[in-house]
């Protein structure tokens, strides 16, 4: 290894894990030309405090520690790494063990090797033991080299605000807002509707131990219209009745409950036209408005239309039907792909409505509603699942169950808070990592029926578990930042914007003091996603750059 | 901005044949931005003429650099060394580019990578879509902002031909918005559509490509020698 | 000595598979360099590979839908499909990068998907690559 | 009289016009012009010789005009803007004055990427609505579009090309509520006749007409509705399906469908059309635009009852 100083070196472990002996170590840390202590078994921790004082006494900055594989590595790392008073990211970890089963053919298995590929002859340190060496030596002075190139990386302290911001004062809002406060959180509970929220808060909150008054700031009839900082230093610009309001929170939790999807407006999928195909419960009070003068007045009710209704949903359209075929002579048609009726009293219910008349088209596939040729009304095209082929018929009326529209209130709310969206518009990105609360934005959580989530206990639950991580992050008052964020070469940055479009977390930004990009350290999670997009090559991930990665490519 | 594409790798190819040593040189503005030319894409396509070299046993040096713009000439000074060691420069920039680096260097031969396509903007990431003819008079004034110009596939600045359904141009009824649908719905949302019952009368297009080259010159920005 | 196939591996999954490979002949066979996230290679980085000597290189990402940081595999996907359609275009075998998906535990995996790229590379072309003329099946052999 | 030509004096003297198309070859083969004029001669009172229509490379239409009119049938020149600028048309126009052509119609043009030439760059350096203010001014004003004189030298006779002049029309294009707003605009510019876009939708087309009654517009421009007759159901579902601006309605279709004889009965719902065009107020005439099948116009002008065409002098 050519270069290296003596401010780093290698810490060697005996763990049995790495699958080195003793003897193989020592004859390894002859041969690494670098710097290096054998340590027992650090890995269990016991040994960590003296290791830490000896180390210390090497003077290194940064150091590398060769034993077991890196999972089990995580804590012994960081732990080693406050031993030596060292940063964490000036401790590197590195997984002997590959070494060690990258090089066991050296052993019984080159005999066999040997007469089908003479590629193996050829290796260096043909031995077992030797080449079990070399291979680790490569691996080492592989990883010393990546940490060569890795410059010095500071830390920050970054206080966290201990406030919480929760949008919406539904269910999981108001069960969200309550936990925070039992927890020592100051929380601003902002609610768009002015009636919504203190009756909420006085339904749910009655009888419990927390009252709504302690802790928790309720801003009626207001709404969010901008967020600004990041995780730990939010500033909220609330819109209340009373003007603008400036509210400084660490955390942001959304509990913005069910989207209205009702207005046409809602999305180029929704397949409402303000017209006469409306949202399910407004279709009685539209047919009542009907002239009479017809011989037969049919209705749609359409179900499942983009994703399978729930039981409740079902419920709900099999009531309404029942009640405007019945009730009110309309000749009602439920379309439905395959109806819920495991429950007992549903099978009933639908049981009912087909008694009464109401006719009952089982479709596949899409459903496409539009103006009917003739005269008013809508025809509904769909392939009947019986039948196998297209069918259409005309209604006076279609009413669509709502259930898994986008809507465009939720889209405004998540560009508000640079939240991303799933697949059907719902307010959580659909990845496992993000389950149950988080969001693609360190520091901003979800919970509720925004999330997809409509069954009241379960839904409890989660605002509960929601509340208590935003509690987890903010609970210890400063967040601990290492200062391993891209770094923005200002001179090269162009300002096509693609990091900050690129960005998962929302942790790009234009530094307009500087006219380039830059990264916020709290809120960027390491991934180097923006420097892998960067068309000008200006952005660098100190721990990762360009000449760490090609490093590591012999 | 000015918005480009990368030519294809075969023409890129052939156009360098015989080179012994070239100099693939980026430019750091517009056609960083679209992702075209910039640092990033001078890189790739340097080791892309290198894998390709090695793999028809051609022995052809490439080096890469990348400047802030090719369109002034104080940019070139810092790569002033490496153009003159090169036969020949790939150029990344737009036209532009590609021609100024040849005046700048008179003796080089400099080659074009890029197609220049149009003025444009960013309409998503990786999408970019024309905005301005560059015609020199500008009418947006008069048609809510949209221009018949750059965005009638005609021109026509008195209303749309017989090819415009359902909001689409018939020259590419997929994927091209019909420019006069969208000058109705502008103004139609401004309360301006009276603006569209005036006929335009033939206009001069002598500001534009059709006067010849274009030259401004700010008398006040001068510099007396 | 050969150069061996560089295995970019995300430190969130592939990197974790790799660590629970028994096979010599697949750790012996590849070049490991960890990633935070297969969102952060470049084109450009896996052309230097090849240019490097590498006869192959691989990015080894969590699948699309789970990756931690959301868009990095995805990202990294259409990334490695223009590196392939350099190749093509630049006369070389596309199948010397490739990108797949594996989680944590997909060791078997992991040894599977070397081993096909090292079949790939012996092979020289990929088996479908009928269509090739024969001179350019016939030189491919060489590597 | 603007002009004092054939279609000009049928239109003014109030007789529901008729007018058919004739394309010219894509060959310098003369034959076949004096042919198509021959089915048309005595059944119509002008016939359009169209301009490299689709954009496809054909005899150029005055040319094709002047053969034509020696065959004895009145042209009525189409010009678009997609391949000349305004000196060539001007220039053009003169040229077919001299030779005798006393119809116009301006177009925009087809887009060349219909044509067989889709790599040409295209001029529209004016468009039709700015040709027609274009010929007007040459007209009335005796000026070219720059203002000056249409004169050969300052002591020379101003010799001003004195054509009767032409607009299309197609109500069907998007935004529907545009379409009139257009031909208001045409008017003004200085059409004197309109033909539409071929007609099979004769609701919209029926609403349209209602619009441009409400604006007065028939009072101030003749209006000659455009028909093509169908000739199979790949054409009707052809014209359907890919020719933007076009709307077939489906019982058209059923219809060719039920029968053996398609082509007779195209004739017969086109004879239809006519019967009911006439009967809308403000149709001045009908455009009969039979593809490659100039043979059949004859039997529909008959079969409609507007033969013998008036002779006027």
């Amino acid at each position: 290894m050519s270069g290296l100083k003596a401010d780093m070196g290698v810490v060697l472990c005996t763990c049995a894990e790495s699958r080195f002996s003793r003897v193989e170590l020592e004859r390894m840390k002859s041969r690494l030309g670098a710097p290096a202590l054998i340590e027992e078994t650090l890995c269990a921790g016991s040994r960590l405090q003296a290791a830490g004082a000896r180390l210390r006494k090497q003077g290194w900055g940064k150091l590398l520690l060769a034993g077991c594989p890196l999972q089990r590595q995580a804590e012994p790392l960081a732990a080693l790494a406050r031993a030596c008073g060292l940063a964490p990211s000036a401790v590197q970890g590195l997984d002997l063990s590959f070494a060690a089963r990258a090089s066991e053919r050296y052993g019984a298995a080159r005999a066999s090797e040997r007469s089908g590929a003479p590629r193996a002859s050829e290796r260096s340190g043909a031995g077992s033991a030797k080449g079990k060496t070399a291979e680790a030596v490569r691996a080492i002075q592989k990883g010393l080299e990546a940490l060569r190139l890795q410059p010095p990386i500071q830390t920050r302290r970054v206080a966290l605000h201990p406030a919480v911001l929760v949008v919406g004062a539904g269910p999981a809002g108001v069960r969200a807002a309550s936990t925070l406060s039992a927890l020592g959180h100051p929380a601003f509970l902002v609610e768009r509707n002015e009636a919504k929220g203190p009756e909420a808060l006085r339904r749910l909150l009655s009888g419990g131990t927390a009252g709504p008054g302690k802790g928790i700031t309720l801003l009626a009839g207001s709404q969010v219209r901008r967020l600004q900082g990041q995780v730990g230093g939010f500033t909220a610009l609330v819109q209340t009745p009373q003007g603008e309001k400036r509210l400084e929170c660490g955390a942001v939790l959304l509990a913005t409950g069910l989207a209205d999807v009702s207005s046409p407006a809602a999305g180029a999928d929704s397949p409402f036209n303000g017209a006469n195909v409306l949202p399910l419960e407004e279709l009685a009070r539209a047919a009542s408005r009907l002239p009479r003068r017809h011989a037969v007045r049919s209705l749609a009710v359409v179900l499942d239309y983009r994703l399978d209704e729930t039981k409740a949903s079902t419920e709900g359209a099999l009531r309404l039907a029942l009640a405007l075929q019945r009730e009110q002579g309309f000749q009602v048609h439920l379309f439905c792909r395959d109806v819920r009726v495991a429950a007992m009293e549903l099978e009933k219910l639908y049981d009912r409505a087909r008694d009464a008349g109401v006719d009952i088209i089982k479709y596949e596939g899409r459903l496409r509603m539009r103006a009917a040729a003739q005269g008013k009304g809508v025809e509904l095209a769909y392939t009947d699942s019986i039948l196998r082929t297209v069918v259409s018929l005309d209604c006076e009326l279609a009413g669509v169950s709502p259930y898994g529209l986008a809507s465009a209130a939720e889209a405004e709310t998540a560009a508000v808070f640079g939240v991303t969206l799933d697949s059907l518009g719902q307010m959580q990105a659909n990845n496992i990592h993000l389950f149950p609360g988080e969001t693609n934005r360190p520091g901003i959580f979800v919970a509720g029926a925004c999330r997809g989530q409509d069954y009241l206990p379960q839904l409890l639950l989660e605002a509960e578990a929601t509340a208590l991580a935003a509690h987890e992050l903010l609970a210890p008052g400063v967040l601990e930042v290492e200062l391993a964020h891209p770094v923005v070469d200002a001179d090269k940055c162009a300002l096509c914007l693609t990091c900050v479009r690129s960005c998962p977390h929302q942790a790009m930004y234009v530094d307009r003091a500087k006219g380039a990009a830059a990264a916020s350290p709290e809120a960027c999670r390491r991934c180097g996603i923006c420097a892998g997009e960067c068309p000008a090559k200006a952005i660098e991930l100190p721990a990762w750059s360009d000449s760490i990665l090609l490093s590591q490519v012999r | 901005m000015i918005t480009a594409v990368q030519k294809p790798f075969g023409e890129i190819y052939s156009m360098v044949q015989g080179v012994p040593r070239l100099l693939v040189l980026g430019c750091g503005t517009c056609v960083t931005v679209c992702m075209a030319g910039g640092e990033k894409e001078a890189g790739i396509l340097a080791s892309a003429l290198r894998l390709a070299n090695r793999e028809k046993g051609v022995s052809m040096e490439v080096e890469t650099d990348t400047i802030e713009r090719q369109c002034d000439r104080e940019f070139f000074d810092p790569v002033r060394e490496k153009v003159e060691k090169a036969d020949a420069v790939l150029s990344m920039a737009c036209g532009v580019g590609v021609q100024f680096c040849s005046e700048v260097f008179a003796g080089k031969r400099v080659l074009p990578a890029l197609n220049t396509r149009f003025y444009g903007t960013t309409e998503q990431q990786g999408v970019w879509a024309e905005r301005c003819a560059g015609c020199g008079n500008c009418v947006l004034d008069r048609f809510g902002g949209v221009c018949p110009v750059a965005r009638c596939s005609k021109s026509l600045l008195n209303g749309p031909c017989g090819g415009s359904q359902n909001g689409m141009c018939e020259v590419d009824p997929k994927n091209l918005q019909c420019g006069w649908q969208l000058i109705y719905d502008r103004l139609k949302l401004l309360g301006l559509l009276h603006l569209l019952e005036e006929n335009q009368p033939a206009r001069d297009w002598s500001t534009g490509r059709d006067g010849g080259p274009g030259k401004i010159v700010r008398e006040d920005m001068v510099l007396d020698s | 000595m050969d150069k061996r196939i560089v295995a970019f591996c995300c430190e969130n999954s592939a990197l974790r598979a790799a660590q629970n490979v028994e096979d010599p002949a697949v750790l012996e066979a590849v070049e490991l360099v960890r990633l935070p996230c297969t969102g952060k290679v470049e084109i450009g980085l896996l052309l230097q590979c090849l240019e490097r000597g590498h006869p192959g290189v691989l990015v080894l990402g969590c699948p699309v839908d789970n990756c931690k940081f959301l868009r990095g595999s995805s990202r990294a996907r259409k990334r490695v499909d223009m590196t392939r359609k350099i190749l093509k275009e630049a006369g070389l075998d596309e199948e010397r990068v490739r990108m797949d998906f594996l989680s944590s535990l997909d060791a078997h995996k992991f040894q599977r998907i070397v081993a096909e790229m090292r079949a790939r590379l012996a092979a020289g072309r990929p088996k479908d690559a009928e269509e090739a003329p024969a001179e350019e099946a016939a030189k491919g052999g060489r590597r | 009289m603007k002009a004092e030509s054939n279609l000009e004096k049928v239109l003014a003297a109030g007789h529901f016009a008729v007018t058919a198309e004739l394309g010219p070859p894509k060959s310098a083969e003369v034959e076949v012009i004096a042919a198509k004029a021959g089915y048309l001669k005595g059944k119509v009172d002008a016939v359009n010789i169209t301009d490299n229509q689709t954009a496809i490379v054909r005899m150029s239409s005055i040319a094709a005009g002047v053969l034509a009119r020696q065959a004895g049938v009145e042209p009525v020149i189409q010009i678009t803007c997609r391949d000349r600028n305004r000196i060539a048309i001007q220039s053009d126009v003169l040229g077919a004055y001299a030779l005798g052509v006393r119809n116009i119609l301006c177009l925009t043009g087809d887009h060349q990427s219909f044509g067989n030439h889709r790599g040409a760059k295209n001029v529209f350096d004016l468009d039709s609505i700015q040709l027609i203010d274009a010929l007007k001014g040459m007209r009335d004003g005796k000026i070219f579009l720059c203002g000056e004189e249409i004169r050969n030298s300052k002591t020379s006779p101003v010799v001003e090309p004195k054509i009767f002049i032409g607009a299309a029309a197609n109500p069907f294009g998007d935004p529907f509520e545009f379409r009139v707003i257009r031909l208001a605009k045409k008017i003004k510019a200085g059409a004197d006749f309109i033909q539409t876009q071929c007609i099979y939708d004769m609701e919209r087309f029926e609403e349209w007409m209602r619009q441009v009654r409400e604006r007065g517009l028939h009072k101030q421009v003749k209006i000659l509705a455009g028909l093509t007759p169908l000739k199979s159901v790949g054409m009707a579902k052809y014209m359907r399906d890919s020719v933007a601006g076009l709307s077939v309605p489906d019982y058209y279709i059923r219809r060719l469908e039920g029968v053996k004889d398609k082509a007779a009965e195209g004739i017969k719902i086109c004879v239809e059309q006519i019967k009911r065009l006439r009967e809308i107020e403000g149709v001045a005439g009908i455009h009969l635009m039979a593809i490659e099948w100039e043979k059949m116009v004859p039997q529909i002008v008959e079969e409609a009852g507007l033969l013998p065409r008036p002779v006027l002098n």
